[in-house]
């Protein structure tokens, strides 16, 4: 699927749908580590917010970015809660990252990656080591760092979420609803970290196919 | 896992909809809802007024959305089950209420809704609209008092929705509308206690396990931890233990006078709440803290939740005279204290 | 057997004393207590004022005890757990709210409330004091009705207070108070639907056992038996079956105007009843009746029971004005309808 | 115990006071019985009411009808429900069928039954078949109507209240709480009719000891 140079508008979008229907496959996972450390409603939120980005994956509007957008938008629009506003943010930052670009390129790819995190960590308040979705983001953004192409970048990016997500377990969540938890939230990864690694893993796949 | 929660309801997927088409219905013309959105607004906002708009996650009912209505909210924005509203609807229901003097924001200070209030803010001031934002920060459970920022929003949001709502009632600027919001919301302090959970229906799983003998002191109202899971103790112990916790913390000394309100998290029984009261109102004579006005009730709730929680607001003359005038909403009303 | 339930109580035997204390606490200076009893009465009674004396078992709150107040309640007896009160303690609470004018008594249609309450009642008449008795039946699923004398009083008691309430602190004559009573009592109906058990907490036990998936439509407010026990249906199927027996016992018809009360049992979610709202709502919409107002909250509680029910009263302009005045008590406060 | 010509006011006390423990040792089988077709208070409520008479009964004002009167006069101020009413009812009535005697004779007691009786049918509204504790006490004052002397006039009424219950078993109830029922209140028996058929007893145990 051009996975070694670069995706099209079209493939971008059949990504994200691809991407939406692992999150969605994910739902009882999701709203079960929220259930520990949370109040057990991100799955369910995510399920919404990824469900309306299939919709408007149906006809996106032209463009990778186009197709970024529309998802960004509806899981902004949908899933509400801290995942609506920070997966919500992503994609929109991705928007930004491959605005008038013809193809998903490494170097888009990371750039979105870098995009995604300053966005985040900026609308959440959030830094890396607080327990948070962005402390995968930001695994993954490093890991991509050194990728030689697009195909590489992404791989690295789904495994350095997945080592975000090990790594979420070591920490004392301070946002968030985990945050009371304090030490007991040690041991339990994070939600939103999950989701992230779900997400890219979904685009690994994708371009792996 | 205990099994999935038992409630009357239709499809759970739409249970927030329906709620709020049935809570526009109750509040007798009263209210209407943004079509399409899930929001609900008064139908009658005089020009000039400064708005208040309040708003959160459902669940919790009847707050936030239970809580529009005359001398509380102009509008409420709700999300679904748990879950912070999305920055649109928030942003049309204060393009709804706004009347050209501002709009104050007053909700609870969750991460979720802190960034979905703050994206809306934002389009809304892009616009040449002002607004300001209150965030309640009550529970003296969540976070010790150097990390106020991190302290969550809980029944405190009730005395808070009352005061700037007659607030916004009465006052004509922003400024002295978030002014007074803003010295109720630094002298209000809450703390609760968990006995069973509630369980969202979408999942229909308690959002916690505690043992037959068990509760847990401080839990937040989605759940969170609190700071201490202990066996079931008699209500003056509990009671002792809420209020050792609160009365220190701003502190609330002698010659205070104070609003109290014990709030239903769901599924306790008003007897219970009424014992406890007896008990803290013996520590704060002791103490010589003046009540000036109690509420006991069901405002903000987590489902089918058993606990309660105790919010004590210090208040001077003119927090008085906002809290003490009458309100009226499905979830609220209040003839006034004369 | 299920296991206890757990509540948050000093010891369970003296639990109905500390809540009266509680709530004495609670009413801000507007009750007292009568010394050595379990009875409240309010403060300050006009003179020349034709009393309302309301009450019975204890186990419901806030009904009774919680609606004395400001055009409410004068006085309220209270029993112990789900026992009428005694003798006793009904004529001494009515001895302090009589102030020459006679006294209404309002309670629930129960054989050990109208015993003990007639026992009270014949005291007083020997003594020369005019005593009325009004009693509450509006469950219809409690007998059909050509035994109208065998139904229960259940959360029709909360508008009947309200009305006769209103009606006793404007009307002057015992007479009067009686006759706008009476035409309440006899245009309200009532039916609910019970999710889960409530208990006692001397004894701990759920009063009846209802298995995961079931409900007992028709159900009474101390677990006495329904008119169908069934599997656990979707909200607008149980509305409909509760307005299927409402609607035609009066019967309700197109034309009329109505009171509308959803009444919490205890532990449900207002969510719940929200969407429960709705679907009457439609269904009264569609047989031409209107509602003119609309009450949802927690009156008549059957201690930690799940459920609801719903009432519907028909109104003229006489019960309309009374219903419409403000009230104001712990458990009941309302700005009132303009 | 002077048992087959009468009891005398002392006695008359001692036996209420047997009476009391016999219904407070009986708490939770009342409460059960309730617990099927009632509101489950029924055991704790005469509990509350003859540990009060029990108080009364320490130092019992002067004569049978006094200690029947503060017997009565206990229960139906701390009982509550239908039962206060009614029990308090029954001991009322025995004060008054006692009343100017120095002994409970054999016509005496006989007396007190269908006098406890009337009242308890004109306070309750009730006659027999209802499924009450009047079936047990119509029973019982039957049953004793024949008897020779005190002690098989208390026997008689004893055993006629457990027949009373034992009829309740197939009544449906038409009055109190377990009226709802319908045909549901069928083979259980009534709670009411369980304390009295206590009461009695007690008192035969009495007279026997
Ligand atoms: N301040 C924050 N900044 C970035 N991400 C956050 C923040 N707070 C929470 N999150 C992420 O959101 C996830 C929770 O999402 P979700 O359960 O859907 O929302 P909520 O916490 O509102 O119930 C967390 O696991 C975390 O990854
Ligand atoms: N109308 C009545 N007349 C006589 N006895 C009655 C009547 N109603 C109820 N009872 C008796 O009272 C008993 C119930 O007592 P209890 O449970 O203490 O009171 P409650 O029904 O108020 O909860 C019933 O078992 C029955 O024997
Ligand atoms: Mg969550
Ligand atoms: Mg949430
Ligand atoms: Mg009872
Ligand atoms: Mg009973």
């Amino acid at each position: 699927m051009l996975a070694t140079t670069g995706l099209d508008a079209a493939a971008a979008a059949a990504m994200l749908r691809a991407v939406a229907h692992a999150v969605i496959a994910n739902t009882d996972r999701l709203t079960d580590a929220d259930l520990a450390i949370g109040d057990g409603d991100h799955g369910i939120g995510m399920r919404r917010g990824f469900e309306a980005a299939l919709v408007a994956l149906d006809a996106p509007p032209p463009g990778i970015d186009g197709a970024f957008r529309a998802t960004g938008m509806a899981i902004m629009a949908n899933t509400g809660g801290a995942a609506g506003a920070v997966f919500g943010t992503v994609f929109t930052a991705g928007a930004k990252a491959f605005a008038g670009e013809a193809e998903i390129s490494a170097a888009s790819f990371r750039r979105f990656l870098d995009d995604a995190q300053a966005a985040v960590a900026r609308r959440g308040g959030v830094t890396e080591g607080q327990k948070t979705m962005l402390d995968a983001l930001a695994h993954a953004a490093r890991a991509a760092a050194g990728a030689p192409d697009l195909a590489a970048a992404i791989r690295a990016a789904a495994n350095g979420a997945l080592e975000g997500v090990e790594a979420t377990k070591g920490m004392v969540a301070t946002t968030g609803k985990a945050r009371s938890l304090g030490e007991r939230s040690l041991g339990h990864p994070d939600p939103g970290a999950i989701s992230l690694s779900i997400i890219l893993g979904a685009m690994r796949d994708f371009v792996a196919a | 896992m205990a099994k999935a929660a038992k409630k009357i309801l239709n499809d759970p997927r739409r249970a927030v909809s329906q709620m709020i088409d049935g809570l526009v219905l109750a509040s007798d013309g009263r209210t209407r809802r943004l079509d399409g959105l899930d929001a609900i607004v008064k139908t009658e906002i005089p020009d000039d007024k400064v708005a208040l708009l309040i708003g959160g996650g459902s669940g919790h009912e009847p707050i936030f959305h239970g809580l529009v209505g005359d001398n509380l909210g102009d509008g409420a924005a709700c999300g679904q089950f748990f879950a912070a509203p999305a920055p649109h609807i928030i942003y049309e229901t204060a393009k709804a209420v706004h009347r050209g003097k501002g709009i104050l924001f007053l909700y609870g200070n969750y991460a979720g809704d802190n960034m979905n209030f703050d994206i809306a803010a934002e389009m809304l001031t892009d616009e040449g609209i002002d607004v300001r934002t209150v965030r309640v920060r009550d529970d003296v459970a969540a976070a010790p008092p150097e990390r106020m920022e991190d302290r969550r929003g809980i029944a405190g949001d009730v005395l808070m929705i009352k005061i700037a709502g007659a607030a916004a009632a009465t006052l004509d600027s922003l400024d002295e509308v978030e002014r007074v919001a803003r010295k109720a919301a630094a002298n209000v302090r809450s703390m609760g206690v968990a006995v069973s959970a509630g369980s969202i229906p979408e999942t229909g799983k308690p959002t916690f396990e505690l043992a037959d003998d068990e509760i847990e002191v401080g839990m937040g109202a989605h759940g969170e931890a609190g700071i201490a899971r202990q066996k079931l103790a008699p209500a003056d112990e509990v009671a002792d233990q809420l209020m050792s916790r609160i009365l220190p913390d701003l502190p609330f000394s002698a010659g205070d006078e104070v609003a109290l309100l014990l709030n239903n998290l769901g599924a306790t029984t008003m007897m219970e709440m009424l014992v406890v009261n007896r008990r803290i109102r013996a520590t704060l004579a002791e103490r010589g803290i003046a009540v000036h006005r109690t509420d006991v009730g069901t405002w903000l709730t987590v489902q089918e939740m058993a606990g309660f929680s105790v919010t004590l607001m210090r208040l001077d003359d003119e927090l008085k005279r906002y809290l003490d005038m009458p309100c009226r909403s499905v979830g609220f009303s209040h003839w006034g204290t004369r």
